[in-house]
Formats: C-alpha cells, structure tokens, sequence
C-alpha cells in the first residue's frame, strides 16, 4: 500500500530518514515527510513516537539519524530559529507565580519584540484570558494554563506553529474558539502541526493528517484519500429506505456489493467498490421505486481510518 | 430432566439454587452481580487502614525491598537481646554457687541502644505511611469512601505507633522470658520481672507516642520522601547537640530546661525516673528535671503534634 | 430498574447552590433535579464541575444552598452517602508500587466491605473492566489505559448506587477512549448504576449519556434529556464526491423548487413538507453522480455552546436551515 | 536581555522556601559564634576566630549554600521542564547561563560575605580579630562566586549534581584535601583560605592552608575556574536534550 508524499512548493517543515534511539529502543523510526502551510494533524497511539517527533521538530532532540529542517535550517543547536516557530510541548511547565500577562510579556521580550507588552496584550486577547491575566498562573485551572502557554507561543507571530495536544483541559467553548484561532492562523498561510487523541476534533481542523504508529509513518495526507488507498478494507455503509428488503435483494446482485446484513429495522452493507457502489444505490432505489431516506458510510471517518491503520 | 432454564446474560442473575449438575447443562449469569450482603461502615473501614498501614510499615504486601529497612531494624533490636541472654545463661550456669551476676543487658539499661534504633525507624517509615498517598494523590480515593479525614489520620497514626511499639517491646520480651528462665528459681524471677514490667510497657509507650509524633508531623507536611525522612532525623539529631552545648555554655536555669526541647533527653529522663535511677546522659542528668515535669511535657508535645497532623489532614487537598 | 434504595427520592437535587473560593464563584445558585441514566456534565468558563463533583461526594461544603444525594444531605451526611457513591478522579491518583487486585480489595473493605465480599468483588470488577492477568503486576508498570480501568474498577467494587466520573477518558489514546466510553455505557446500562460523567468533550457525551446538565459560569446553562439537542433539523444533507458535483446537484435541485444551500461537495435541503427524499436520489441518477451521504441533519451540542454564549435556557431553540 | 532572564529567574529561585531554609543555615555560624563568645575567655582571639570561621564556614555553611542555590537555580528548572519556554527561544545559550548565574552567585556571595564577618567580629571583635574577620570575609565572598559556578555549570551535565557535588565537596576537598596536598591545587575551599591567609597579613599564619601558592594565584585560579564553568555551561546547555515520548 504505498502512500503519495505530501507536494507542497516550498516545504516549511521537512523530515529526511529520521530516526530517534535511547539505546536499543527506537522511538522514531526512519520517518520522512513535509508540510506546507495549513493545519496538520499528529496522529498515533500512546508512545508511537509524537512526542519525540515534535521534540526533536522544535529543537528540543538531536535526532540519531536523518535531517529534520525548519525553514531550511536545521532545528537542532540553531537558537535563531525560534525566531519565527511557536512552541507548546508537553513537558514545558510554566512558573507557577507569574502571572499570564506577565508570562506572555516575558515571552515577548525574549523574542526581542520592538514593543513587548502590545505584542503580549494582543496575544492574551487572542486566547481569550483578559479577565484571568492578572491572576498567578498557579492559580489557573489546566485549561486556563494550557491559554497561557498558547499566547506566550503566538506573541511573536510565528510562521510555524507546533502544538502537542494544545486543547487539552479546555472546556467545549474554548475548544470551538481555539479551533476557530487555528484554522484562521492556518488561512493567513502558517503552518500549524499539532498533536491530539480527540480525532473528531482534527478532522474537523485539519486537512491532512500524520499517523505515527509504533515509531513509524503509517500514513500522511487526507484521510479520506487514505481511506480510498484501503482497498483491502470493505466499506460500510447502513441504509434507509422504504422497502429495505427489496433494496438490498437488489443490492446484493450487484458486483460491488460484498455482504447485506438486516438486523433490527437498520441496513447494513459492505461493498469492496466506494466509487461503484455510491452511484448502484440511488440507480438502483430509483428502478424499484423505493424512497432512500438515509444512506450513512459508517468507515470512513478519521477514526476508522485511524483505527484500520493500527490495527485495532 | 429438564435442564433448568439459564437466565439470559442480560437481566437478573439466576437466584434459584442451582440444579444438580450431573446430566443437565446450565449456562449462569456473569453479568454485574449486585451487592446486598453486610456493609459495615466506618469503624470496619477504620480498622481496614489501620491493620493495612502496619502491614505496610513493615513492608508487607509492597515488594521485598519495602520490607529490608523495617524488618532490619527490628533484627538489630531483637539480635543483642538474643546474645545478652545467651551470655547470661552461660554465665549463671557456670558462674558463683547460686547468686546471680549482674546481667549485662536489663530492662532499663536496653532502652538507650533500642531508642536510637526507633529513630531511624520513624525516620525511614514514617514518610512511607504518609508521604506516599500524599505524593500519589490517592488520598480522594480514601476521602471519597465512608470514612472522615481524622478517621485516616488517626489510623495511621495508630499505626505507626503499634509498629514503634513492636521494635521496642519484642526485645524487651525476649529478656523477659530470657531473665526468668536462666534463672535458677523460674518462679522468684518471674516475680521479680514482673514487678517491672508495667515499668517496660509504660516507658515503651511513651517511646512510641512522643517519637512517632514528631514523625508523624514532619511526614504529614512534607510529601517528598527524601527530605522528610532528612527532617526527623535532624529534629531527632539537632537538638540533643544544642542542647549539649547550650547545656555546657549557658550557667542557671536555661542550661536545665533546655533539654526539653530534645526529645531524646526527655525520654532517657523518663526512663530514668520510671526505672528510679540515674540517668546515663550527662546533659540529662545535670538537668535533673523532675519525672512529672518531663511527663507532662512529653504529654503535651505528643498531643500538639498529633493535632498538627489532624489539622493537616483536616485542611488538605484530596 | 435501580435498587429499592433510590425509591422516592430523586437521584440528585440541588436546591440554591453556591459556592465561592476567593475571587472565583464556582456556582452559583444551581437548582435542578436529576433523575436515575447516565447523565453528562458540561462545564464552561471554569464553570465548577470538579467543585460540583466533590460538593456531592460531601468532600466540599457549599457556600450556601444544599445538595441531597439519593435522599441524603451531602453535606451532613456524607459518611453514610459515600458508602454507595463511587469516585474516579480525574487525576492520576494509584500508588505505584501495590498490585490492582490488592489496591481495590483494600479499598472495598475502606468502603465497609468484609473481607471475603471484598476479595470477591475485586476479582469480578476487575474482570468487567478488561483487567486480567495484569491485575497481580504492581500498577507502577501500567499504561495509562490500565491504570484508567483500575480508577473505574476502585469506584465500582463497592457496588455503589451512583458513580461520578471527572473526565474517565483522559490521557488515553483513541482506541482506550473507545474502549472507556463502552465501558461507561455498560455501567450505566447493563450494571443498573446511576452515572455522572464530567466531561469537556461533547462527542463522548453525546455517545455514551441519555441526559445532559450544563453549566456555564457556575450557573445553570441548561438541563434536558440529550435527544433534545440532538433532534433532527427539517434539513436533508446530500453529499457527493466533489465540489462541482455539489453544485451541479445543488441547481438540479433548486430549479424543482426546493430551498436549497451548496457547500462545496455537501447539499442542503430544506425537508419541511415537501419530502425531498425522491428528488435528491432522482436528480443524483439524472446527473451520474456518486450519493456518498445521505441523511437528516441533527443538531449537535456544540450549538448548545456556539449559540447562546450569554443567555440562559432551560429548553434549547428548536434548529433552522443555517 | 540577560537581565529580563535574570528576573524571570530571580522569582523562581528566591521565591520560595528555598531562601528561609538559605538563610537560616547561613545564621547558624552566627549562633554559634554567639555562644563561643558568652563561655570562652580565651586570651588570643584570633587563632580562635580563624578557626571557628574555617571550620564552621568555609568547610561547612559555604559549600551547601553555593550547592543549594547553584544547582536549583538553572538545574531544577532544566529537570522539570520549566527552563524549556526560555531554551525555546532566539537567545544565545550563554546569556541564560550568565543570567542564572548571576541570580544565585551574587546573593551567596554577599549571604556568606555578611555572615562570615558577622560570625568573625561577634568572636574576634575588639580583641584583635578584626583583620582575620575581613579577610575571611572577602576569601568566602570569592568562594561563593566560583562555587556556584562550578554546581551550575554541574547541574547542567548531570541531573545528580546535588548528589556529585556533595561528593566532591566531602571526598575531594575534604578527606583527599586532608591526605594529599596535591588535591589543594583544584580545591576551592584552599583558594579561599590562601585567599584570606594573604589579605590577613600578620594574623595570617593563624590559617592553615595547603595551597603553597599564595593568595594572587588562587584568585587567578579561581577566576579561571569560574569562565571554565561557564563555558562548560553554556555548551553543555546547548547540547540540553529534553527527554520522553
């Protein structure tokens, strides 16, 4: 099953044969890909290696093999890249009796920002937290920090931005702001990778995705074509109409069509053609004369994809 | 026959007894079963920490290298007793016609080697009975259980002091049977042991509460291991030293009543009186603090301490 | 379907609720009751559902109001009511170095379970939280999936009438959080245990939950069974496989009369009386396009929160074309 | 730049417990010197004064405060994750090195600096022990400053540094210090003793010193054994690694 790199003009983000190894145990596997600008999506089991991949992505780790380039600079040992890349990774603890203005306008001097405390009051209005910014970040709940830790990211108006988990703790509302916030950072043309177990939340966000599975790259791009590249996976669909048993008797004469399962007023079908079969339906309703009032594929979200590629 | 009709998975378990299982088959329930037998409340629940926290100072139920620290130490304690009476029943065999020597190890004499054996006890356990839930955030899982925060606090505490109990009265034991059966006249030394045994138990006691106290307070507030068990062993080990010094230095009343503030000086005072003779420790005895004076102290430090660890419990985050 | 013990009384009832720490008013004056299911809890704003959580284990006192848990006051009585509540904090919360069978049997006997009935239960729950052979390793070894299981197990060995949930899905990866949330729906399903589940994440809640009480800012948001926010909107979704296709069908559609909205490759139809179903999968034939997705639209909790930031409701709008 | 870095440190280093706990250790020599001069009528207050600061100070109070402040100030934020937000941004690594150092090496010096002439005048003032006094107290000043440095820049190799630390401290200035003088030649408790012994002048002979340099080498030893810090700092913090999946 061969998957077709990313093409992107000018790659901002670029990983050649990378590897990362603690002795004997490989971390990262020979992994290699490149991002453009727009949203992507980190995905993998607990301890596939995401971690290690955006620590070594943001400066964090030497890689033990392979190049990993930002911008067209190395990310390792280069300080000056963090010029233009924001960062919030898991293991960064924020000091606790800062308040979030006051971290927001540390991070901005340190950036040797022309106008520190615009660049962070801007920042801490963009995530939301004017009215908690005076507060010692101690005091913040983990949805609150994980804000703070966010505008400290964005005061510099990075062009690359790297999240690992970002929406983590944030209540339903902060969630939906946030995803708004990124999608359009991601449209003025950054390049946003950000890690995250909530898969409903990335195939609403992102258009491609990275699935990272045991330290290697299972998959890249959009899930739905990966879906499509799964030919050896059935697809599911359930069915609605007003005669279900006459429709799937038909339905089963058709080539495409694998398998018709009726169990308790819901049809379910399995067809080996996507392409075939969504154009058999309706054709075939029409000939019988039966009313399709529903017709749902059931595997092809991103949480399908991502489970067929490790093989839950 | 037929075969008794399985209850489906689903719904209500199978209650009726089950038939025969010779030739008929049956399939029963696995589902969730509901529980509708005895449930007895808090002073079970009580009695749960307290018996699982003992085992626990020692080591038991938590992996052989929990158990070398606490088992170690009693062994220290227990192994002189075992020689001393050993000694003494080579001794008396082939000693004077019928007077006994003076044997090497009594009572009141063990307490100073022992005492310094509790304190490394306290020490190493202490944090282990406290710090550890603190420190893995395992305290909702009690606080949230039919069970009140001084319920817990109380049974750890008892625990402790039941563990320190343990190291200081099973070598006292051990001499006590040792004494009476060298003996030529079983039944004149066993009178004569008795008469001090309430001294034993009383002395023991107090061992126990004032040092597992102090232990107790410093493990309850400070949650990383390393640095409580570094802390009571300093408020074991500090104050004697300024005591000492000051003791020498200082001329009049400080130099007495300062060795109140060391807690193992108030305890060989103790023993001393309860034991009537003289103390070893010379800071000690240049004090000369009367009996009652170091008792109530005593009392009342372990009753502060004690409400600092309830107070601890009561005011904490689960 | 719940024990005698819960006759008569509601499952919770809250009556004025507050609480307030230093700056912060957690809640504010909450008054609701809640029957017996699998209830979500949905917080906004720092909205308190931690703090709501602990005032019904009777661990935090309010501020001023009440809580009465299966008849009992929470805060008076919360000896006697924690014995059939269970807990499952949020937080990593197992000591590392006790195996999962002997960390549950010692705390079902804190629960007031003798020890056999402990013994017992312990081996059985852990069983129907998929823990097996691992259950005797010390949980210092155990993944976060595991160790999220052993949470769940603590608050179920006692049998408890009740059990509360501060986000059971946290940390995991998506096939631990699939494996939780069924493990949840069974709970609250086939065990016959009342379920409280805090969570930020609407897509689980409207998975595994049948009622929803929301809150925002420490005031009530809303509180209705969960169909009513997830009913259908009068509008019929078509999509085809790309965005001309969309479009093409979108005009076929609109020139039969239909009030109609194109999305790129997704259509939508207004459903209202005039039955499009026969339409759509006519005008799909005539123009040889793939049907991919047919179905009604529903409303999703997310408008719950997208669409009245400030205004409090106790019924949410009935949905329109957007 | 290097002085916002030093801000953000400062907080985090002397906020805390930490400084009660730094201070309290530091007055004990005070204490001490305190109850020495109530009961000790000796004549000659100076061999009395350089022996209590040696003892007291420079081999005890000295090294655990330098290793306390100089390992926490960079090293417990490297471990814990919170010096990531300042390593994930366009500084050169040097600056964060200078920064931390200045943050705990000033304060040590001037703690130890005061403590030591207090400690020193309480015994030896206005007996003749002043000069000793001063010149402890500028020796310690000097050891503090080359003390954090080398814990720093050791907090920054190894995660243990409180642990090795100590071990150079009681191993190698103190047992080996005492069997082989050749140890004196790395021993910064040595500098700070040459270093006094030479400020004393005359009272100088009361300090026992192994180093047979004189007090102008040892402060051109220890001035290079502070860059040498910082430069094995500074490489070492470039090449920091944060660990896990």
């Amino acid at each position: 099953m061969t998957t077709a790199p990313i093409e992107t003009a000018t790659p901002i983000i670029e990983l050649r044969n990378v590897s990362r190894w603690y002795g004997n145990v490989v971390a990262v596997n020979d992994i290699s890909f490149s991002l453009g600008p727009g949203v992507t999506g980190l995905l993998g089991p607990n301890g596939a290696g995401k971690s290690t991949l955006l620590h070594m992505m943001s400066g964090l780790l030497r890689p033990s093999a392979g190049a990993v380039r930002l911008l067209g600079r190395a990310a390792w040992g280069d300080p000056s890249i963090y010029r233009s890349i924001g960062l919030v990774p898991e293991r960064e603890a924020v000091p606790a009796h800062l308040s979030g203005l006051e971290f927001a306008v540390l991070s901005a001097r340190l950036q040797r920002l022309p106008n520190p405390a615009a660049a962070a009051a801007r920042a801490i209005e963009t995530v939301d937290l004017v009215d908690a910014q005076d507060r010692a970040i101690g005091t913040y709940s983990k949805g609150m920090r994980q804000r703070a830790k966010i505008a400290a990211a964005l005061v510099h108006e990075p062009s690359v931005l790297l999240l690992d988990e970002p929406f983590n703790g944030m209540d339903p509302r902060q969630r939906l702001h946030m995803i708004e916030l990124l999608r359009t950072m991601a449209a003025e043309g950054r390049t946003i990778l950000f890690s995250s177990h909530i898969l409903e939340e990335v195939e609403r966000l992102a258009q491609n995705v990275l699935v990272i599975h045991a330290g290697r790259l299972a998959a890249s791009g959009d899930f739905r074509e990966i879906r499509r590249l799964m030919t050896d996976r059935l697809h599911m669909f359930t069915v609605r109409s007003s005669d279900d048993r006459a429709l799937g008797a038909a339905l089963v004469g058709n080539v495409a069509v694998f398998g018709v399962e009726l169990a308790d007023g819901l049809m379910t079908v399995r067809s080996s053609d996507f392409a075939a079969f969504t154009r058999a339906v309706p054709r075939i309703a029409r000939d019988l004369g039966v009313t399709l009032f529903e017709l749902r594929p059931t595997d092809e979200s991103l949480e399908s994809v991502f489970g067929y590629l490790v093989g839950r | 026959m037929t075969a008794e009709r399985p209850a489906p998975a689903s719904t209500t378990p199978s209650t009726s007894p089950p038939a025969p299982v010779a030739a008929t088959g049956s399939i029963y329930d696995l589902g969730y079963q509901r529980y509708d037998g005895r449930r007895l409340g808090r002073p079970f629940a009580i009695r749960a920490l307290y018996i699982h926290s003992l085992k626990g100072t020692f080591g038991i139920g938590r992996g052989g290298r929990a158990k070398i620290v606490p088992f170690g130490l009693l062994a220290l304690a227990v192994v002189p007793a075992i020689v001393a009476i050993g000694f003494q029943a080579l001794l008396g065999r082939a000693g004077a016609a019928g007077r006994q020597i003076e044997a090497p190890i009594r009572f009141d004499t063990y307490y100073p080697y022992v005492q310094t054996l509790v304190m490394l006890f306290v020490a190493a356990q202490a944090p282990e009975l406290l710090g550890r839930d603190q420190r893995y955030h395992v305290l909702s899982l009690y606080f949230s259980r039919a069970l009140r925060r001084s319920d817990y606090a109380i049974a750890k505490a008892a625990a402790l002091v039941s563990a320190i109990l343990l190291v200081v009265l099973v070598p006292q034991a051990i001499i006590f049977v040792g004494l009476t059966l060298a003996g030529r006249d079983v039944v004149d030394a066993l009178g004569e042991n008795l008469r001090s045994s309430p001294a034993i138990l009383v002395e023991g006691t107090l061992v126990a509460v004032l040092l597992g106290a102090i232990g107790l307070a410093i493990a309850a507030h400070t949650p990383r291991r390393a640095y409580a068990s570094a802390t009571i062993i300093g408020a074991f080990i500090v104050p004697p030293i300024v005591a000492a010094i000051i003791g020498q230095a200082a001329r009049g009343d400080l130099g007495r009543y300062v060795v109140l503030l060391s807690p193992g000086d108030v305890l060989e005072g103790l023993n001393a009186w309860v034991f009537a003779r003289l103390p070893t420790n010379q800071t000690v005895a240049r004090a000369d603090l009367p009996g009652p004076l170091l008792l109530a102290v005593a009392i009342v430090a372990t009753a502060l301490l004690f409400g600092a660890v309830l107070r601890r419990y009561w005011r904490i985050a689960a | 379907m719940l024990a005698a013990g819960l006759a008569g009384h509601p499952l919770i009832a809250l009556d004025g609720l507050t609480k307030c720490y230093r700056d912060v008013r957690a809640l504010d004056g909450l008054t609701l009751e809640i029957e017996p299911g699998v209830i979500g809890l949905v917080g906004a704003n720092g909205a308190g559902k931690t703090t709501l959580l602990k005032i019904l284990l009777g661990l935090l006192t309010p501020t001023s109001g009440r809580a009465r848990v299966m008849g009992f006051d929470a805060t008076r009585q919360g000896t006697e009511l924690r014995q059939f509540v269970g807990y499952m904090p949020e937080h990593d919360a197992l000591p590392p170095d006790l195996s999962a069978t002997d960390l549950v049997t010692h705390l079902a006997q804190i629960s007031g379970l003798p020890s056999d009935a402990a013994r017992e239960r312990t081996a059985e729950v852990l069983r129907h939280v998929g823990l097996y052979e691992e259950r005797y390793r010390q949980i210092g070894g155990y993944s976060t999936g595991m160790r999220q299981r052993v949470k769940l197990a603590q608050a179920l060995v006692h049998d408890p009438r009740l059990l509360l949930l501060d986000e059971p899905t946290n940390g995991l990866d998506p096939a631990g959080r699939d494996e939780m949330l069924d493990l949840v729906r069974r709970t609250g399903t086939e065990f016959g245990i009342a379920v409280v589940v805090a969570s930020h994440l609407l897509g689980e809640i409207e998975r595994v939950c049948d009622y929803l009480v929301a809150i925002d800012a420490g005031r009530l948001l809303s509180a209705a069974p969960l169909h009513t926010y997830t009913e259908r909107t009068g509008v019929l979704l078509a999509e085809v496989e790309d965005d001309e296709g969309g479009a093409a069908l979108a005009g076929a559609l609109s020139r039969l009369g239909l009030r109609v909205v194109a999305d790129g490759r997704r259509v939508l139809v207004e459903v209202a009386d005039s039955q499009p179903y026969d339409a759509v999968r006519d005008a799909v034939v005539d123009l040889g396009l793939p049907l991919v997705r047919l179905e009604q639209q529903r409303r999703t909790l997310e408008d719950l929160f997208r669409d009245r930031p400030d205004g409090v409701t106790a019924e949410p709008p009935p949905g329109a074309l957007r | 730049m290097i002085w916002t870095i030093a801000r953000a440190a400062e907080r985090g280093l002397l906020g805390r417990r930490r400084t009660i706990l730094m201070v309290a250790v530091a007055a004990i020599p005070v204490l001490i010197a305190a109850i020495v001069r109530a009961s000790a009528e000796t004549s000659d207050a100076v061999p009395l004064t350089a022996g209590l600061l040696d003892g007291l100070v420079v081999r005890t109070v000295l090294p655990l405060v330098a290793l306390v402040l100089g390992t926490a100030v960079l090293g417990s934020d490297l471990e814990d994750g919170t010096a990531v937000y300042v390593l994930v941004k366009p500084i050169e690594r040097w600056r964060i090195v200078v920064a931390t150092y200045l943050v705990a090496a000033l304060p040590t010096a001037g703690l130890m600096g005061l403590v030591t002439l207090a400690a020193g005048l309480v015994v030896g003032g206005g007996r003749g022990a002043e000069g000793v006094a001063v010149a402890f107290a500028a020796g310690v000043a000097v050891g503090s400053l080359v003390y954090v440095a080398v814990f720093l820049a050791l907090s920054v190799v190894t995660g243990r540094a409180l642990i090795v630390g100590l071990g150079y401290v009681l191993l190698w200035e103190g047992l080996l210090g005492g069997l082989l003088e050749g140890t004196a030649v790395l021993s910064i408790r040595q500098y700070v003793l040459a270093i006094a012994k030479a400020l004393a002048g005359r009272d100088g002979d009361a300090i026992t010193v192994t180093f047979t340099f004189g007090g102008a080498v040892a402060i051109a030893l220890s001035a290079l054994l502070l860059v040498g810090a910082m430069a094995l700092g500074t490489r070492r913090l470039a090449r920091f690694e944060v660990r896990g999946d």
